[in-house]
């Protein structure tokens, strides 16, 4: 078995409209440039896909990843607990104009949603966000004397990540401090695509320092130096000049 | 013609239906043996719940790291491609859906698809392992099992008798005489023994059977 | 006599109180400047939500890898015994009371504790990130603060007016001209600057200065 | 700051009557003998500490390790998911006296609640045991339609765990599935303590290959060469004379 697939553009051929699609990273870190720019690609040339629901710690920076996904008008939703940047003026001005929804969620909550999509956990509780605007309507539950708010799981149809190196069963390492939501995200999509700066052979990794194992990813497709969102915005390229490897 | 199938037979017979690339965990015991038959060209993708994804067989005697060790705590050895994990991360893939099959052996099991299979009541010291995670969130629940305990008795049944490990959970039981999917609160016949009547396979059995359609015969190499 | 402290030397003050080996996260901003003043012979160790316990310093202009970053998006470097992890396990160790000291910045914290710092009303696009998370948990939740806003107004209150970040949750309030515990309901003054009267402060402050002891002289360096 | 602890028995010398302690392993992987062993010597010079509540999946093998400790008379309660193995008979002669009390929990949902106690989590919601005897008195609630059991997180005041190579910040690798609770154990107690087989400084460990950082652990000691369980029963070793380096 092989889950490699040729190319961005190929990775993200199955996201239909109205689809919740995951996105790695944390700010830049972990953004999969590639994959991102691959669906705005598609979506250029098709109309398709539209009315995402995308999960992501922000809400894109400047004009590239994200935010241009944003920009192109294919995000209905946005599930994030930070929707501010160094340039958030894409989505900042599509939401006071109140065309795309926002789900503010703590950021730990929205960790812990995550992986309990993932590990078969409907909800659990915890103190984040008791007594809070973000705890309206959730149940408050007493353990040991004190107040939590129960918190639903988080799934998606997709997740978006980019990880270091991969082999092509899926087993994954990360770089850094872009592993952030990735591990996690893998495991909570139905149908996980990730980019890896190096594709591996089964047996090149080893299965100690295997961070996300290969159960949680369904395609792997090599991009060779992917470009960073952060170097991007700092060099103030956009979208469709930036194009992507597809 | 046979009586029935060996243990060994029943193991060969699961092993069919695993597709080439599953990720699949065999309970201890009989459903380990499932691992030796893998159709020419499949490769399934094993997991230990103890923390390991594609490992293989057991080492020579002698070259055991009991360190890598199985669910059954018998030593095993790694494939190329092998992942160690800790515990919550191991049972995440299992009430996560994300095992393909899961493959348990069982006291009995009901035509509702609920299983018993983890103590034979209150005597002794109870044990339960993972049996109870791995009846949910696996896509597919197996169970290899004799048709009738060693008494006769039928371990296919309308009710479980016997303390239940979960409830409605079993899509589909290998025995030594049948093949039998769970479907819709029915024990539906897919397979019988070739030498084996409706009628006798019917009277070994529990609760009714149903057919929807031929019964093939279930056939299998000697082992 | 000053009139009040700087933003960085409120960080030293703050700084003063880390002890050597604490596990600390500092919030984004003037809370960042605390980790500069770490006492002679204390080395605090930082943790940052998006997944690195044991960072440094900026790296030098340049030599930036833009993977390593903190929760403010910042560079940073790498000190001798450091680990990343998902953040899961960095909310784990958040909420699962791991962190020694959390530090955070403040819009109004109230003298039950209450804090608000990640909304000012329903204007503009909301924020919360780790804040909420990073209340809870931690062994101590300070805040550095301005004593007033801009236009005067008491930060230190009675009651938050502002959206709330957390109940209960703040123990000790370093201002810009004293520090300030809270304890069973009420601000407890430990330190102000020498030159400033307790009527003086009393009366920038939105709720009542409550002492047990003596208060001691606020003071810090230049910086 | 130095987390390093000169010998086990110095390192368990906190662990008090009555007090809960973690044991990492799973049968024979990961079982921290020395530690245990330096318990052990303890108890048998002052008597202390006795009462103890264990959680570790099995019940011991055996006369070494978990079940020595058992054997020894100092454990009160039992909290495991599989408490057979190939030569269970101290568990067993003790449980079916009635002289040691047995909570029993299924693995996934032992592993979760570790997990859970560890993250700051009091509560959640697992399909497992749902509709048997080890859901019973537990909240039951429907999420999306399907039943679900609430499980309570697990603490402990002590957790002892075997690793493979530690720092003195308490940095952790593990070997092989020997890892199993290790991790998750270090998480949950208020005081870890860690063998390792190699001790090492801040730096020795690639912050990517760390499974366990240092902010879990209270106390690492160097135990080089570590018997290994399985190896001991397979020699038919009895605690007293399978002396600890203590």
């Amino acid at each position: 078995m092989d889950k490699t697939i040729g190319s961005p553009a190929r990775a993200v051929a199955g996201i239909g409209d109205g689809a919740s699609v995951m996105i790695g990273g944390f700010g830049g870190a972990g953004s999969p440039i590639e994959l991102i720019h691959a669906l705005i690609d598609r979506y250029l040339a098709t109309g398709h896909p539209t009315g995402l629901t995308v999960i992501n710690n922000n809400a894109g920076n400047g004009h590239v990843g994200l935010a241009a996904l944003i920009e192109a008008g294919m995000v209905r939703k946005l599930i994030c607990s930070f929707p501010r940047s160094a340039d958030p003026v894409v989505f900042t001005e599509l939401y006071l104009a109140g065309k795309i929804e926002l789900e503010l969620v703590a950021q730990g909550t929205l960790a812990e949603r995550i992986r309990a999509g993932g590990a078969g956990i409907p909800a659990f509780y915890t103190p984040t966000a008791y007594g809070t605007e973000l705890a309206k309507g959730k149940q408050i539950a007493e353990f040991d004397g004190r107040p939590y708010v129960q918190e639903r799981w988080l799934k998606a149809d997709f997740a978006l990540v980019k990880a270091h190196r991969g082999d092509t069963l899926g087993n994954l390492t990360y770089h850094a401090a872009a592993r952030n939501f990735g591990p996690l995200m893998c495991m909570a999509a139905a149908t996980t695509i990730v980019q890896v700066s190096e594709l591996v052979a089964p047996g090149a990794i080893d299965p100690e320092a295997v961070i996300t194992p290969g159960i949680f990813v369904q395609g792997v497709v090599e991009v060779p130096e992917p470009a960073q969102e952060e170097v991007l915005n700092r060099s103030q390229a956009r979208y469709p000049e930036m194009t992507s490897c597809a | 013609m046979r009586l029935k199938l060996s243990s060994t037979q029943i193991a060969w017979r699961a092993a069919q239906d695993i597709a080439d690339g599953a990720y699949v965990n065999l309970g201890i015991g009989i459903p380990e043996l499932v691992a030796r038959f893998q159709p020419p060209g499949r490769q399934a993708i094993f997991h230990t719940e103890n923390g390991i994804l594609n490992f293989g067989e057991a080492p020579a005697a002698g070259a055991e790291d009991w360190d890598l060790i199985n669910a059954g705590k018998k030593a095993v050895t790694l494939r190329p491609g092998a992942a160690f994990f800790h515990h919550a991360d191991s049972f995440a893939m299992v009430r996560g859906g994300h095992l393909d099959v899961a493959i348990l052996g069982a006291y009995q099991v009901a035509e509702n698809g609920d299983l018993a299979n983890w103590s034979t009541g209150p005597k002794g010291v109870p044990a339960v392992g993972g049996a109870m995670d791995l009846v949910h969130g696996a896509k597919r629940v197996a169970v290899i099992t004799e048709h009738v305990t060693r008494e006769g008795a039928p371990k296919l049944v309308e009710r479980c008798t016997l303390p239940l490990t979960g409830v409605e959970c079993v899509t589909r039981v290998y025995t030594s005489l049948a093949v039998i999917d769970i479907e819709g609160g029915h024990f539906m016949l897919r397979e019988k023994l070739a030498g084996l009547s409706f009628d006798d396979l019917q009277a070994q059995t529990g609760a009714r059977l149903h057919l929807a359609g031929p019964v093939a015969d279930l056939t299998v190499p000697e082992l």
